[in-house]
């Protein structure tokens, strides 16, 4: 299957919203306006917004650290999830999380864990209500998640019981600074599909149309009660977390160009195909820019929590 | 009301709940088939409710944990076991750090609404890796609650709690204890969390404690009754949060108190409540708080070698002679 | 590589030691005159057997729970795993562990451990170890313990460093009850190498002339620094745990026949070879009987452990 | 004596050892190349000792776990690092069933020598996964020993101890305490584990603490000397096993404790230390035994609300204050 005109744009619109809050957040964190430990997805930005186009809206979405993008991607709460950088009252998880404990229930997103890996389980958790209920899971986590024993077990355990979950890896070639070279056998992640004898493929994580044909085909498998698949998006992160960022501008500059950045890559792809025209991506970037502008007027009106409120909710009910 | 066995309880909260919830699951290691659990407690379930809701698992005490977070967060009931109290640190990060902070961190718009059933072997010769004590080892982590049960009444009451609560809760069985029988309401009952139960009433010496070590408390305060010394008998129940009124109370009635744990002695359950009395109850106090618990020793496969290390009747007496000093 | 006579004799004489001493084991503790936790390895002894032609006696070997027969196969005191066996102060661990935690140091042999799959990640740390010193490390375990994570962490660190390690799966399709129908994804775990492009292979592993040959081959790889391999041995459990075994005599009636038990059909291929004769076979058996009457004896005049004895040794020094 | 941070102090100790044995070596995530240890720790040596001594590995810390068994069972020194407190219930079984039991359980045959390195990031603002608690996780493990020191030079000396102990030592690290400076001798030495050390004499009140709270404590101390209370800091150094000599003779002294540590109020490594002293050393109180500690809660990623939940000057202030009343 292949991606219409209209989901082409979506993704491209995606993209940029992504983009320009990811970049903002980068921005505002070297000033010191938010604080925090926080993980962009910059140079990462199709897969969060191509798998929006393979899931329902009511399936469910499990990530790991780096599950920014695809919080908003799944059209999660955008001001509140800046309420929550600037550690508002408002934010997504009441200020408490932060950007790496983002989620959102209501779009059925658990996209935040900084415990490496074990999104995984939980995802796999998820596919027994998914199960249950007629839906599936996206889960997705980079590629040092999947050398942490629990991905292992949850492919196995979720292949077993047919669990209508499509794990995905966001392979950067990156943890913390460390290369595959150095931590990872295997020639590719995708390859570990062998080990359950489930579907396993890899891509190319920047282009949205690769993606997605590869994806749909597997969810397809997947709502078909014939269990689990592991898709594989090869991509390049451009930075590993706010505080890294040494020279954003630099970067920037040099990694704009069509062989490294999937942005101006789909841009070139879509002016190719006649859908992009000047008119349209200046429209695009402005919608995303007004999203954003809302969204950071938003979380900056909004009330810091009390002091006493980090006291609540350790439990549901007060004991 | 009815007689019967720990085990036969546990089984009828689980298939009471089960017939209540449809969401209730059941999931963990040789559950279902000719095994029915390590301990026969699940025995049968699966027949009656299908393998999709009594599911066996591969050994992955890791991912059974996690299921048990992702299953809770997106709106089902897991009940999951893990085989052996030995195997918990295997499951520690899913229990410390996800199902209990999840709630919290999602500025408590997540419930996680799962029970993590397990079954101690004290008192049993099959080793440390068997037999270790893990009583103590969630009072240190926020967001989660624990029980342990020491009648088949209480047992059944606080399954069917942990199960509709909508917070982790960690269920503590204890081998000696399965077959050990108590009378049971035919009509449904709750037995609530955090709520410790006086088993005994007493005014000399006050013994605190849960599952196996109540039974010792109670044997014990019945000889000590003989020598003239009336000992009152709190049973726990909750493990954390413990409660924390019913302790005060016992403490300012006798003034002496005894902690009687099955676990080692060091950092344990009996720890946090003597800690908990050195803070808030010291002037009531009138003798040191004795701990009564295991030796910080793994624990051997040997029954001489345990018997010297593990505690009982003896140990408990003991400490009451000590403290009536 | 093949088998010379010599050493096929030696396996036979193995397997046979291992089987009358199981065999008394089990008939010991219905008797009520041994207790606690024990795991025959009856039905799989040709695996034991036959690695111990595999790696030198100065090699290190870790196993799982189910590991007396390795144990014995690597020559370590026979006497004091009876001494244990009786929970006695002469006992391998001074009567402490018990059968699922024999180990013999001075054989560098870890052959216990009773949280199911975690030997797999000591017998990694053996790895750097043998590294270190030019030795290798072979590690076996129930096709269970590889459905843990930590299975999947040891084998993707060992291939990335390279370890000499050769992973030796005893696959009974059982565990604790279950089958891998219920608990395994993938049609088998040989496979799983595949997942960290590392050499894998199943064999019979009631054979031991096709486990020896397969093994061998493994460990050259390995002694060449090329890293890790997977075998996986196919055999069958006749008893999970001692306490499991209801009529002991007649399963083994039942199964004591060419098809099933590595023992008989050993035979059968020895004989046909003109290797084993009568009187060779009677000799073997008799060697096994008299090692095992030595052992008895020896156990059970060995003095029980003093009931403070259990306080020592918690540290390595008194603290 | 030279002045220098305690991170440089750590990465000394570390050399030194390095150069003294060769059976040593470290094993982590991202210990080597740009990254040098998330907090620079082995900066540098990875250059000087080469991969093989300096291994870094793949986000599998129960392997490294496991890895550190292995290798020290087998007669090496590893050296192991686990990125962030936080992790730790993910080496849980590593640690409590097989480190904690080998020696015991091989039958005093097998020594386990090898120390598991972990740095707490508390008072950051990282969030739950990051800044959690966990300096009681092995309180109740018995056969582990666990060293948190305050300065540079303890560091030093207890880190070179635990390497060359050999028994498995846990060596917790606390993130704000890298940057302290402190004098550190050029000559080699080593501190004991098990000692407790006093930062300062008193004979008011006893304030027992390790690791940040020590500064917390001086502080304190020097603030209520103004007011006329003379307060003793007692630096346990060592968590487990605890000097209960040390601890003995200063309440004997003061008769009056407050127990500050940065962990979980409840079931925390200072809840022992209460117990201990409600067991063995009540005659000598003259007060409660307060526990200044992080409330139960997980650790937020916003500092307002970390700010209401952690402890500092004031909070220790405040305790030293109610005892004294
Ligand atoms: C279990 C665990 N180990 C280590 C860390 C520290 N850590 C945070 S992000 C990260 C790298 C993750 O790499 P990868 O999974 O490839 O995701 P990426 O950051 O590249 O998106 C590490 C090691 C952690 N948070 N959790
Ligand atoms: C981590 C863990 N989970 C569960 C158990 C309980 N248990 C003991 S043996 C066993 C089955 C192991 O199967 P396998 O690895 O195939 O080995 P086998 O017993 O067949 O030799 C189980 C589940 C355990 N000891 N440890
Ligand atoms: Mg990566
Ligand atoms: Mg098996």
């Amino acid at each position: 299957m292949m991606l219409d005109m209209e989901d082409r744009l979506d993704i491209y619109q995606k993209m940029l919203q992504i983009r320009s809050s990811e970049l903002k957040m980068c921005e505002l964190f070297k000033k010191g306006e938010i604080v925090g430990h926080m993980l962009p997805c910059l140079g990462q930005e199709a897969i969060p917004s191509t798998l929006a186009k393979v899931y329902a809206p009511d399936d469910y979405l499990v990530t790991a650290h780096r599950g920014g993008g695809h919080y908003m991607a799944k059209g999660c709460d955008f001001n509140a999830m800046w309420a929550e950088l600037y550690g508002r009252a408002t934010g997504t998880t009441k200020g408490r999380g932060g950007q790496i404990h983002l989620m959102d229930m209501s779009h059925f997103a658990m996209t935040g864990n900084a415990v490496v890996g074990q999104h995984w389980g939980i995802a796999t958790g998820a596919g027994f209500v998914a199960r249950k209920r007629g839906k599936i899971v996206v889960a997705v986590g980079g590629e040092g998640s999947t050398n942490r024993g629990i991905f292992h077990e949850s492919l196995n355990m979720a292949t077993v019981q047919k669990l209508p979950i499509l794990y995905v890896v966001e392979f950067n070639n990156n943890q913390m600074g460390n290369t595959c070279e150095e931590t990872t056998a295997g020639t590719r992640i995708a390859n570990r599909a062998f080990a359950y004898d489930i579907p396993g493929a890899t891509v190319d994580g920047n282009d949205p149309d690769a993606i997605y044909s590869k994806a749909i085909e597997y969810v397809d498998h997947i709502r078909s009660g014939k269990g689990p698949c592991l898709l594989e998006c090869i991509t390049g992160k451009w930075t590993d977390s706010v505080s890294n960022i040494r020279q954003l501008p630099e970067v920037l500059e040099k990694i704009k160009s069509p062989e490294n950045d999937c942005i101006a890559r789909f841009e070139v792809k879509l002016r190719a195909e006649g859908i992009l025209t000047d008119a349209l991506e200046k429209a695009c970037k402005n919608r995303a820019q007004e999203m954003l502008q809302a969204a950071l007027t938003f979380a900056q009106n909004s009330p810091l929590p009390n002091p006493s409120d980090g006291m609540d909710d350790v439990f549901s009910q007060p004991v | 009301m009815k007689n019967m066995k720990m085990v036969d309880a546990i089984r009828e909260a689980l298939r009471e709940e089960m017939l209540h919830d449809e969401d209730v699951f059941l999931l963990g290691e040789a559950l279902g088939g000719v095994q029915g659990g390590s301990f026969r407690v699940t025995k049968g379930l699966d027949e009656e409710f299908g393998k999709a809701r009594v599911v066996d698992t591969a050994i992955s005490e890791a991912a059974i944990g996690g299921v048990a977070v992702g299953a809770a967060a997106y709106g089902m009931r897991p009940v999951v076991e893990i085989m052996f109290g030995s195997l918990m640190p295997l499951v520690a990060d899913e229990i410390h750090n996800q199902a209990g902070t999840l709630h919290y961190v999602s500025g408590g718009k997540i419930n996680c609404p799962c029970v993590i059933r397990t079954c101690n072997w004290m008192r049993i010769i099959s080793g440390p890796h068997h037999c270790g004590n893990i009583d103590a080892l969630w009072v240190n982590s926020p967001g989660i609650k624990a029980v342990a049960p020491s009648t088949p009444y209480d047992a059944k009451g606080l399954l069917k709690t942990a199960i509709r609560d909508n917070d982790p809760v960690i269920f503590l069985e204890y081998s000696p204890l399965y077959t050990k029988t108590g009378d049971v309401p035919e009509e449904e009952y709750f037995v609530p969390i955090g709520k410790a139960d006086i088993k005994r009433e007493g005014k000399d010496v006050t013994i605190i404690c849960y599952a196996t070590t109540v039974g010792d408390a109670l044997e014990s305060a019945e000889l000590m009754e003989k020598e003239g010394v009336s000992v009152e008998v709190l049973d726990l129940r909750t493990i954390i949060p413990y409660d924390k009124e019913a302790i005060r109370a016992s403490v300012e009635k006798t003034g002496r108190v005894v902690i009687a744990y099955e676990g080692y002695k060091t950092g344990g359950v009996g720890s946090e409540i003597a800690a908990f009395i050195a803070e808030e109850c010291i002037d009531s106090l009138i003798a040191p708080v004795l701990r009564v618990a295991c030796k910080d020793v793994p624990n051997p496969s040997n029954s001489i070698l345990i018997e010297n290390i593990s505690i009982g009747k003896r140990e408990v007496i003991d400490a009451i002679r000590r403290v009536m000093e």
